[in-house]
């Protein structure tokens, strides 16, 4: 699914985010992403969906060469690729309903089949009864639950999702995670980047730990490993 | 493209002008008053030059024919100028008609030539000539001088060439101004669209985060261009056709100037509304469509 | 408030300016545009108005005097004449003279007054008169017509009566323009402010949740604001004596009618120019100020 | 220090944050407030530093009635109170210094004790090597590290964070809660909504949950309470 050789990003302002990453991530796999802040996490999703491009080494995303794609092309990739962002990512505008179902305009899909998918994924993040309402007349949690109906919303063959329960307590984390492993379990390959100690060490699965740019650990079955 | 993705964006075009009401307000506010100030001037414009080329239709040639000169000769000169395709009318007027006119142009001071009886008139017979092209007066007079037994040939020639001159000036700065003022126009509005579409960037990236292509972003703005555009022409046009309507009907009560006619409402009226509202659409149109493009590199 | 706060301010102004560079373009590029309008119809309508002023210089108004009137008479209504106040020249024209012009007048056709003598001269002596205020012609030619052995007043009714209409006319139109104009640089200005504000208004916010006063929040916008409007001048003023100075210099070869004459350019350049400069940093301060006000109520 | 009674609070969209909240909280304590995605801790908190009105009821903050309150005099009242808000509301054009700076800038600090300041706090936080950089340059985490420094820059008398580790990992997460607990030792009032159960679990102080807008549980030195 992804491969990553000697990938380095150096940022404009000279702050060099990744030092040389080397990584296989197959098909269907469920990765979480730990280090301390600051460590390059966001950075290494962005470069997954081309928000950002590698200073140097080589990126492949089902079997697509990155660093020789081209602009155009870039919307077609990022189409397989849910993201859920850590900011949010939202269209303030816009209501929640029409965030979540922007994502399925984009790949025109027919509305009968929108208007079903989008609530269906609202109500798994409990959030239909807020449809009608915009990102601003939300709680920080609830938002974050939005930017993850949107990333789900398309059957993503990748799912990205950086700090996904970074704002929801204990028992709205538990459910989200629990759609992620069904989603999981039915082929998509999921990225999460973490600093929940308690979900890694719960539900284990492969943990990549970033540290200075560097992959530090990558362990299956793993657990989040840093102590207090 | 699906049919039903070009209604969605002619939707969201729609749906995103009232979700910006406030910078769409301030944009249509922007639209509206350049376009009046153009059809102001336009108006304007358009009417002076139309005035210049009356006051130019009212030049005339004045053919003195010789006092040797015999009938047949006489007659062969209205011919002659009759043949020439750039002469319009040429009207005769005897000696005697011409001493009458002399008097009665001088009003009272004219008394003083009731002392001449028609033996003594100094006066020679005329053509009086009009031009289909006043501005080429000078040369045809030059040419009608060169036909046999015409003594002289008068148009005022001060006057006229002053009077084109002026009229030139006019017209070519005019001409310059209306130009000016368009492209002032263009770069007002399409500036004003330009700062709230800057002001909305973060949305386009957003959008070409979550896998729309470039298309796909630009047909809404496309749309709210076109809208911007149309919305903020209609109280120019009818501003301008209250306006023009009003004026054209009292133009005469308060005009004191026979010179001064309007231009006819209709068609000049629509023609002008035309113009503004396909400048209002096409500026639209590219500000919004030009100012997008830098935002969706990401 | 304290100094340094003041000077925080200031600073602040000029850091906002840098931050938000591409707005402020956006802005100084609008307060440019319509200065620049402003600034050339301005130019335009104070010669107009300026050539109008010195058409009208030119009316006088020729007083008569009866043929039985004696020397004395003659000079009283010249006394008379010289003792009102609205009168600033008058100049006396005996009817040898007035014959001389007559016939020079009238060109070729002059020479058939040829046959008068000094003795059958049918003109009268008279006195050409130039008013203080020429728009007052008509009634001070109807109070001279009163004067005793004053047989006739002419001041060429007609066109005098015209050319006052039509210059008041034109004086009226520039003026309604030249204050439409002025409007609509204020609106487009500060529509254009109000635009780039409201796209920092989530800035404004956090500001005031921070603990910003009102003021504190205001001052740094005045500051960009009188920036924005000044750096709006530089180009209007600088194309304004440029190009003002080349007109006055070039006007002379170019210009075939001695009745247009430009105003000199100093002062009238300067004033002008501070003019803009005046509006350009009002309208920015004003337009920065009021458009903050609405996003200060968190 | 702050005492509210029946406090209400409807959005004008209908949403019923608040039902009727009494409360009431003494000088110098550190208050948990828990409570799922949505419950109303932040629109609680937004109430205090007068970000939000209330519908009806009473709230006094350091004797001072806010119903009563002219708008002029609310920027006194929050220069009191430092808040660390859920969603960070950094000045996105300014560097980290700067955005650190206005805070006391607008109190009108003496350019030399601000410099002071600033460069401490960002210490404290760990960022004084990023000082120059905009908030768009930083992770997640190192903005929601600003926004700490920022709010703790003036010496508040109430410090108010909203899910201040939302975004930590929980060696960072740790370095912070010293922090809080070494200002609220000085004596400063702490308001803390958090969804992290092992931080209220483990530093344990009054814990107050909330639960669709009503208080049902107030607790001295008590627990997260809600188990996965
Ligand atoms: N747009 C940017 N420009 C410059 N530097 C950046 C940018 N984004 C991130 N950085 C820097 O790159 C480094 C890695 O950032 P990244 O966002 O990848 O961290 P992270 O692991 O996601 O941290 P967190 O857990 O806090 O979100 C940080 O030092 C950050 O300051
Ligand atoms: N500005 C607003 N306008 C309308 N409704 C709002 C607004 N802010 C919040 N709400 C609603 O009020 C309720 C409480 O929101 P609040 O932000 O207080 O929750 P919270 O406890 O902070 O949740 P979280 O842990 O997710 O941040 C939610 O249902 C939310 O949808
Ligand atoms: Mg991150
Ligand atoms: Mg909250």
């Amino acid at each position: 699914m992804i491969k990553m050789q000697n990938v380095k990003k150096t940022y404009p302002n000279g702050v060099q985010a990744l030092n040389g990453i080397d990584l296989q991530i197959d098909p269907g796999e469920f990765v979480y992403l730990v280090g301390q802040s600051g460590a390059g996490k966001s950075t290494f999703t962005k470069l997954i969906f081309r928000e950002e491009t590698a200073t140097s080494g080589e990126i492949y995303v089902s079997g697509k060469d990155l660093t020789k794609m081209k602009r155009r092309d870039v919307p077609y990739l990022r189409r397989e690729i849910g993201v859920v962002y850590q900011d949010f990512k939202l269209l303030p505008k816009m209501t929640i309903y029409e965030n979540v179902a922007f994502a399925l305009e984009v790949v025109e899909e027919t509305p009968r089949n929108m208007r079903k998918r989008v609530m269906e994924v609202l109500d798994q993040v409990g959030l239909k009864n807020k449809a009608r309402f915009i990102p601003d007349e939300l709680s920080g949690g609830e938002q974050q639950r939005v930017a993850i109906a949107r990333a789900i919303a398309n059957y993503p063959k990748l799912l990205i999702a950086d700090e996904p329960t970074g704002n929801l307590d204990p028992d709205t984390s538990w459910e989200i995670m629990k759609i992620l492993e069904e989603i999981n379990a039915s082929g998509t390959t999921i990225i999460m980047a973490t600093h929940s100690k308690e979900i890694v060490n719960t539900i284990k699965r492969r943990v990549i730990a970033i540290e200075d740019g560097l992959i530090v650990r990558d362990q299956h079955r793993g657990d989040y490993g840093y102590e207090a | 493209m699906k049919l039903r993705t070009l209604k969605r964006h002619f939707r969201e075009g729609f749906k995103n002008s009232w979700r910006n009401s406030w910078m769409t307000i301030a944009s249509i506010g922007a639209v509206t008053t350049t376009l009046i100030l153009v059809a102001t001037f336009l108006v304007l414009l358009l009417n002076i030059n139309h005035i210049a080329d009356s006051l130019e239709n009212d030049v005339e040639i004045k053919v003195l024919v010789d006092l040797t000169a015999t009938e047949e000769e006489r007659e062969a000169i209205g011919e002659e100028l009759e043949s020439m395709s750039i002469i319009e009318t040429v009207v005769f007027s005897s000696r005697e008609q011409e001493l009458e006119n002399l008097k009665s142009s001088l009003g009272e001071d004219g008394d003083v030539f009731g002392i001449f009886d028609d033996q003594e008139n100094p006066l020679d017979d005329a053509y009086i000539v009009k031009l289909t092209d006043p501005q080429q007066t000078v040369p045809v007079a030059e040419e009608i001088a060169t036909i046999p037994k015409v003594s002289e040939v008068n148009y005022g020639e001060d006057f006229v060439q002053d009077l084109f001159n002026f009229n030139n000036y006019a017209r070519n700065i005019g001409l310059v101004l209306i130009i000016a003022l368009v492209f002032t126009a263009i770069f007002l509005i399409s500036n004003t669209i330009k700062i709230t579409i800057f002001a909305r960037r973060k949305e386009i990236e957003i959008m070409k985060l979550v896998g729309a292509t470039n298309w796909f972003i630009r047909w809404p703005f496309f749309v709210e261009g076109l809208l911007l555009g149309i919305l903020g022409s209609v109280i120019p046009i009818a501003a301008l056709v209250t306006g023009y309507y009003y004026l054209d009907q009292n133009i005469e009560t308060v005009n004191q100037f026979d010179f001064i006619t309007l231009l006819p409402f209709s068609p000049f009226v629509w023609q002008v509304s035309g113009l503004i509202l396909l400048i209002g659409a096409v500026i639209g149109i590219w500000g919004s469509v030009m100012s997008v493009r830098k935002f969706l590199k990401v």
